[in-house]
């Protein structure tokens, strides 16, 4: 019988003790913000994002050597790096002074794949690729999220390929040249063939 | 035709229209839904013969209390999860003859009763049953009232012990 | 033609025939029951008819609230009866019921 | 206990069935037992008082390449000393004794093992898939899996 | 009624010369109100609820988001109606409209004012009583019908708590009558004028040694506001459509205007509840004060915002609570409120005897 | 009132239908994609068959295409409400293989963060838990402030929940210069808000007659099947790896492992393996104060590397005191910068194997309440 009345009497308290404390929180500010109207990026109002925030990335072409670092890293292959070697006297150095050795005639980064893990930051030895702290990127067409970063034309991309072509086949040919003089000069040794290409 | 015939007839309808889906239709769950139109159309005829009290409990009773029987009867008999339930008949020779003496004993007592002359004397039209009916509960009819509630007390009792659950005694 | 006793006559033994059909020409006994509702309304509408019309009065009402009251203890008894008569067949049909005892 | 220790004692016990025991530097020490006497060797592990290894961490499958392996990381909650068991079946007939009966969380383990590479473990009461499909081809974690081009008529790489 | 008041029916039945207008009007002014407040009562659920859980709540649809009823109303009226090619569709079209039916039945003696009341029949309190019962009706139809196992088992759990729920509610309605002498509402309020220690949750109007009763009344009001939480399917007695076990009970399968109905039909009910709370207890549309805004206009105000304060108490505690399990439930109803409810009746008895 | 007791089976003579039901895959309470098959007699649950692998991502068969680096992204994503304490023990593991010595500020950091998060993790874990009962206003208190916690992660990582942070031989970034008071102002929010989440859900005596001897677990049957964390030491077993087999410098503090001891009810039901969440939010409160007084600001957080990680050849078990349990790491590595093979203990993975076990004979309503007890995380579950 105690442990009966005991139970109501519980019953009720601590349903009174819950209600007091709602009824508390009823007046109390409220923590939500009004995302769109008040802009975690904007300082003025809301939260504001800490600046090494990992969303979207960003790769400054004007640092980025194509050194496919970054692709390598990247966990889920969202990278996309393709090059082309830069022809000697060609090239305008990057923007911190370094030789530029590969034009990126590529660089796409797949949104719909990143998950945002910054591996890919660690990797670049020139700190081109970063990430920022924007973070709104709706589409309505999955093929939008690919973002391409690489500004080259595909008309600059056929002159550099042409360049390219033009330099491989003339030092093709000043190798074929030396070739022939240096199996002239030793008969019995030949040099080992440069490979052409690299990334 | 005025304001009482209308809901007569309305009601008059919808009485025999559902107790015929009761009757009639092959879901037993069909049945038991239209019993609710039924005892529903009933408490209306109630209330055209002044009688809201009865009216009133006809609904609490027979909706609240009996129709829950039934339909939980339906459901705790039969598949409850399917949405098909049928009810078995008879053989169709029995359906036939039954059928056939109902309704010419219904139609007889119809005819019966509409040329009977019968002795109507209107009753005062009562402003509040509630308190004659308790009057009457609680001084004509006490012993029966008594025996009422017992029978309904006993009854709760037995229905609650035939349909307990039973050990395995296995 | 206004509405008088013989209607409400009428429609009650429209009620009790259709009630009957139910009792007599069902398998599942809770068909049964559901006819035995119909006619136990139809001698209600028969009740309140006549104190009505007949002169009754109230006393009509008395009657048919005990009607009623007998229904609903009619109604919990019989599915109590009827769950008992599941449990022992796996099925309703009341005229396959032959055994008092298993 | 040492599993220096652990490893005498069961030696002791079961002979010939207790096939290596290897303490290297950058391996946590592990014996290896033949899967015929896995069983018994189980039950001696978890009822001997010294031992009493009655927490079944982690049954995993491996694939050595030439064979399968399963490994069992045992611990003991009140001595607070860990072992591992391992044993070794051929890739033709991978069949294990299954120690469900001795630790019950035994049980999802041999089931995923059997599910990633079709290691079957004799004496499981309901040894199916249990990630994958039920209806899926193959053993993913097998270092021979190739994976298929079509499962119900969807690409599988999306 | 002994005193004769002029009603709104007769003013206005007076002022249009046509019975017909009259009736018309005092069919359509609970819908309308019931409309009305339905939407007021969505926006306060959305709300307040924010509020206690320290959100702001809808925000966007009009100036403070007081708009967001009447848009969540169009979205249900726009949505695609389904009805599950499984379901018995004759009964699952009919279950939402029962249900709709049974809760605005109530509103017919719900007295707003002591001059307005769409039909003051002499047993207000049993009618609301029940068309409470229709609505179990409702329930089993539309959980059966849709051929979906939670929404059977919703519907089986909803049966068995409202029918348990309404003994100890019928056993404090049946208090309250024995104080009143009366089961028009119109009449129990009236009795309840004058200040608010007339009122029946302080034992009704009597001498000082109605202070040995006011535990039991306090005690009727209680349980009577625990019996209508559950009649209305509200937390913490909200398991026939509790969304973390059943998905949502009877109206799993419901959408569009059929689930708008049973939205209806739970706000309505809410009302209906709160009403005969501020009715029974609380003096309905009397003024607390004594003569102070009392008046039949002033009564509109004064029930509507006693009824609204029990609305709000509704949609405070289901913001508060968890839910009970269905057996609990049970207990709760059978081995506490209905022995306590009897208790609650034999001391008003007596005290209605004695005095 | 409160004597529900586990319903003995009464086979009746009425073969009341068995119902079966399919609670998921998607169900509100299941807590992500779980599909749970019940068996119903009536209202009482008679037999439950777990259906899983709704969520499998092959975890195990990735990180064999993947470099060390490269799989904490994955670990992450194991159990997705505790992501630093997942990377704990993998990132041990590969330390140990390669023999590294970690800065002791990165230690501790690495400390500060696993505690924060086991706070974040058992804040979920009440809040849904009273969600399951119906109580949705306490759920969001407790988020409210885990998102606070969030933000401290964020303001390391970068991240809110998939954080990356703790590499091989160090941290991924530095900790910013507020640290210490506001990891400070956060406890001291977490024991304000746990207050009154206590007044308000815990000892709510609707909750507690949900709650009280429903899913009772004994501590044998709870070792038997491998359960770790909260579930085992909810039946009164202190088994807690920080004590019994302390990592990183959890013996320098001064805690205590908290066991359920049948407060309102029998030892090992749900009542139990949640207030042992809750009072372990509180002793991860003292364990980050201590540590935050300990704790060293200057510093490198990195240990220089070499640029592919390639442990020596070898084979490794590091498990660690997660939120949710023992969570271990069974790394075989064969030389080169990619493991042979990880196999993870999913610590949901062997908890939610015991509820077929403790759900029996209970009602369908306890049984989501037993669910919300064990306390699983789907991600983890599945891999």
């Amino acid at each position: 019988m105690k442990k009966y009345l005991n139970n109501i009497w519980l019953g009720i308290y601590t349903v009174l003790i819950g209600m007091k404390i709602t009824f508390v929180h009823l007046f109390a500010k409220n923590v939500t913000v009004q995302y769109p109207n008040k802009h975690p990026l904007d300082k003025a109002g809301g939260d504001k994002m800490p600046m090494n925030a990992r969303n979207r990335i960003f790769n400054d072409m004007e640092l980025c050597n194509g050194c496919n670092g970054c692709a390598r890293a990247c966990p889920v292959n969202c990278i996309t790096v393709e090059t082309l070697k830069v022809v000697p006297g060609d090239a305008p150095p990057l923007k911190n002074g370094e030789k530029r050795g590969l034009w990126v005639t590529n660089y796409t980064i797949d949104f719909a794949k990143c998950c945002f893990c910054g591996l890919c930051i660690d990797p670049c030895p020139t700190e081109a690729i970063k990430m920022t702290t924007e973070f709104e990127y709706s589409q309505y067409d999955r093929g939008n999220l690919l973002y391409k970063f690489s500004k080259m034309t595909d008309e600059q991309i056929k002159q550099k390929k042409e360049l390219l072509a033009n330099f491989t086949a003339e030092k093709a040919k000043k190798e074929a040249e030396a070739k022939k003089a240096a199996e002239q000069a030793k008969a019995a040794e030949a040099p080992k063939p440069e490979t052409g290409d690299g990334k | 035709m005025d304001l009482i015939t209308i809901i007569f007839y309305f009601f008059a309808v919808l009485i025999v229209a559902s107790a015929a889906v009761v009757v009639f239709s092959k879901n037993i769950m069909y049945s038991a839904f239209a019993l609710l139109f039924t005892f529903f159309g009933v408490a209306a005829i109630y209330v055209l013969l002044n009688a809201d009290f009865l009216a009133l409990t006809q609904i609490m009773i027979y909706i609240g209390g009996i129709l829950v029987l039934i339909i939980f009867g339906v459901m705790l008999t039969t598949r409850i999860t399917g949405v098909d339930i049928k009810s078995g008949l008879m053989g169709k020779m029995q359906i036939g003859i039954t059928g056939a003496a109902l309704a010419i004993l219904t139609i007889t007592m119809g005819v019966m009763y509409s040329n009977v002359k019968w002795f109507t004397r209107d009753s005062e039209p009562l402003k509040d049953t509630i308190s004659p009916i308790g009057r009457m509960l609680l001084t004509d009819y006490l012993l029966a009232f008594e025996a009422a509630s017992v029978l309904l007390l006993i009854a709760i009792i037995g229905a609650a012990m035939i349909a307990r659950r039973k050990k395995n005694i296995n | 033609m206004g509405i008088g006793l013989t209607h409400y006559l009428i429609l009650s033994v429209i009620l009790f025939g259709l009630g009957m059909f139910a009792i007599i020409t069902r398998k599942n006994a809770i068909m049964v029951l559901m006819g035995l509702e119909l006619v136990l309304n139809s001698a209600n509408i028969n009740f309140i008819a006549f104190a009505k019309y007949g002169g009754m009065n109230i006393e009509g009402h008395v009657a048919a609230i005990f009607v009623i009251i007998l229904a609903a203890a009619e109604a919990a008894v019989a599915l109590a009866i009827v769950l008992n008569i599941y449990q022992n067949y796996k099925h309703v049909n009341v005229d396959e019921i032959d055994r008092m005892k298993e | 206990m040492l599993a220096q220790e652990i490893y005498e004692k069961l030696k002791a016990e079961f002979g010939d069935a207790i096939i290596e025991f290897k303490q290297e530097p950058f391996f946590d020490p592990f014996v290896q037992v033949a899967p015929e006497k896995l069983f018994d060797i189980s039950l001696y592990l978890r009822d001997t008082p010294e031992l009493d290894f009655d927490y079944l961490s982690l049954l995993g499958g491996m694939d050595y390449k030439e064979n399968l392996g399963v490994v069992y990381h045992l611990y003991s909650i009140k001595l607070k000393h860990s072992f591992i068991l391992k044993v070794t079946v051929s890739k033709d007939n991978p069949v294990v004794p299954s120690v469900e009966r001795i630790w019950r969380s035994a049980d999802w383990h041999e089931r995923e093992a059997y599910d990633m590479f079709g290691i079957r473990f004799e004496g499981h009461h309901n040894l199916i898939r249990i990630l994958c499909p039920y209806d899926w081809e193959g053993f993913p974690l097998r270092k021979d899996y190739v994976q298929p081009d079509e499962y119900h008529g969807m690409k599988v790489p999306y | 009624m002994e005193h004769q008041i002029l009603t709104f029916y007769d003013w206005v039945a007076k002022l249009s010369s046509s019975e017909l207008v009259a009736l018309i009007l005092i069919v359509t002014l609970p819908l309308v109100f019931l409309i009305v407040y339905a939407l007021v009562a969505i926006l306060g659920e959305l709300k307040i609820s924010a509020f206690i859980q320290e959100r702001l709540g809808p925000m966007r649809t009009g100036p403070w988001g007081i708009i967001q009823p009447v848009a969540e109303v169009v979205k249900l009226l726009q949505k695609e109606d389904i009805t599950p090619d499984a379901a018995n569709k004759p009964l699952f079209n009919m279950a939402p409209f029962l249900m709709f039916t049974a809760a605005y039945a109530g509103f017919a003696v719900i007295p707003f004012s002591s001059h307005f009341v769409p039909a003051g029949i002499n047993l207000g309190l049993f009618y609301i009583f029940a068309m409470g019962s229709l609505a179990v009706i409702g329930l089993v139809m539309g959980g059966w019908a849709s051929n979906n196992k939670y929404s059977l088992l919703g519907a089986l759990r909803s049966v068995a708590q409202i029918v348990s729920y309404e003994i100890p509610a019928a056993i404090v309605i049946l208090s309250i009558v024995v104080l009143a002498s009366s089961m028009n509402l119109q009449v129990i309020n009236a009795n309840q004028g004058g200040w608010f220690w007339n009122w029946y949750v302080f034992g009704g109007p009597g001498s000082i040694w109605k202070l040995l009763v006011i535990p039991f009344t306090f005690g009727m009001f209680l349980l009577y506001l625990i019996a209508s939480l559950a009649e209305t399917n509200r937390t913490p007695f909200d398991i026939p459509e509790g969304e973390s076990e059943i998905v949502a009970g009877y109206h799993t399968e419901y959408s569009g205007m059929k689930f708008a109905m049973f939205f209806f039909a739970e706000y309505a009910n809410m009302f209906v509840v709160a009403a005969l709370l501020s009715i029974l207890f609380f003096g309905g549309w009397n003024s607390p004060f004594g003569d102070f805004m009392n008046g039949p206009i002033w009564g509109v105000f004064w029930f509507i915002s006693k009824s609204f304060f029990f609305v709000f108490v509704q949609i405070w505690l289901r913001w508060t609570l968890p839910r009970l399990r269905v057996d609990q439930l049970m207990g709760v109803s059978w081995k506490v409120m209905t022995p306590v409810a009897f208790l609650c009746f034999f001391a008003v008895g007596l005290w209605a005897m004695l005095k | 009132m409160s004597e529900t007791k586990r319903i003995e089976f009464e086979y009746s003579q009425i073969d009341s239908e068995r119902m079966r039901l399919n609670v998921g895959p998607q169900h509100p309470s299941t807590h992500g994609v779980l599909r749970l098959e019940v068996e119903l007699d009536g209202e009482i649950v008679t037999e439950v068959v777990p259906h899983i692998g709704y969520l499998h991502r092959c975890f195990e068969k990735h990180c064999e295409k993947m470099t060390y680096p490269q799989v904490i992204p994955y670990i992450d994503r194991m159990d997705y409400i505790s992501a630093m304490n997942n990377e704990w023990p993998y990132v041990m593991g590969i330390e140990k293989l390669m023999g590294i010595e970690i800065p002791e500020k990165v230690e501790y950091i690495r400390l500060i963060f696993a505690e924060l998060n086991r706070i974040a993790n058992h804040q979920i874990a009440i809040a849904t838990f009273g969600l399951d009962a119906g109580a949705f206003t306490p759920f969001l208190y407790l988020f409210r402030d885990r998102e606070f916690i969030l933000s401290i992660f964020e303001k390391a990582s970068g991240g809110r929940l998939l954080y990356n942070y703790f590499w091989v031989g160090g941290l991924a970034a530095d900790v910013h210069k507020e640290f210490k008071q506001d990891v400070l102002a956060i406890v001291k929010q977490v024991r304000e808000t746990n207050k009154e989440i206590a007044d308000l859900l815990l000892y709510n005596k609707i909750f507690i007659e949900r709650v009280a001897n429903v899913g009772i677990l004994p501590a044998d049957v709870a070792i038997n099947y491998g359960c770790s964390g909260p579930v085992v030491r909810g039946s009164g077993l202190a088994f807690d790896l920080r004590k019994d087999a302390p990592y990183s410098f959890y013996d320098r503090f001064d805690f205590d492992v908290i066991t359920g001891h049948g407060e309102v009810g029998t030892v090992g039901d749900c009542f139990d393996r949640n207030i042992v969440r809750f009072h372990e939010m509180e002793q991860s409160c003292r364990i980050i104060e201590q540590a935050i007084e300990q704790m060293p600001m200057e510093g490198d957080v990195r240990e220089k590397l070499p640029k592919k990680i390639r442990p020596p050849k070898g084979e490794i078990y590091t498990k660690a005191e997660n939120p949710k349990g023992e969570l271990g790491f069974y790394i075989v590595s064969n030389g080169t910068d990619k493991p042979e093979r990880i196999k993870s203990r999913g610590t949901s993975f062997v908890n939610l194997s015991v509820l077929p076990e403790i759900s029996k004979g209970y009602l369908f309503a306890d049984l989501i309440m037993i669910l919300g007890s064990i306390d699983i995380v789907l991600g983890e579950v599945d891999r």
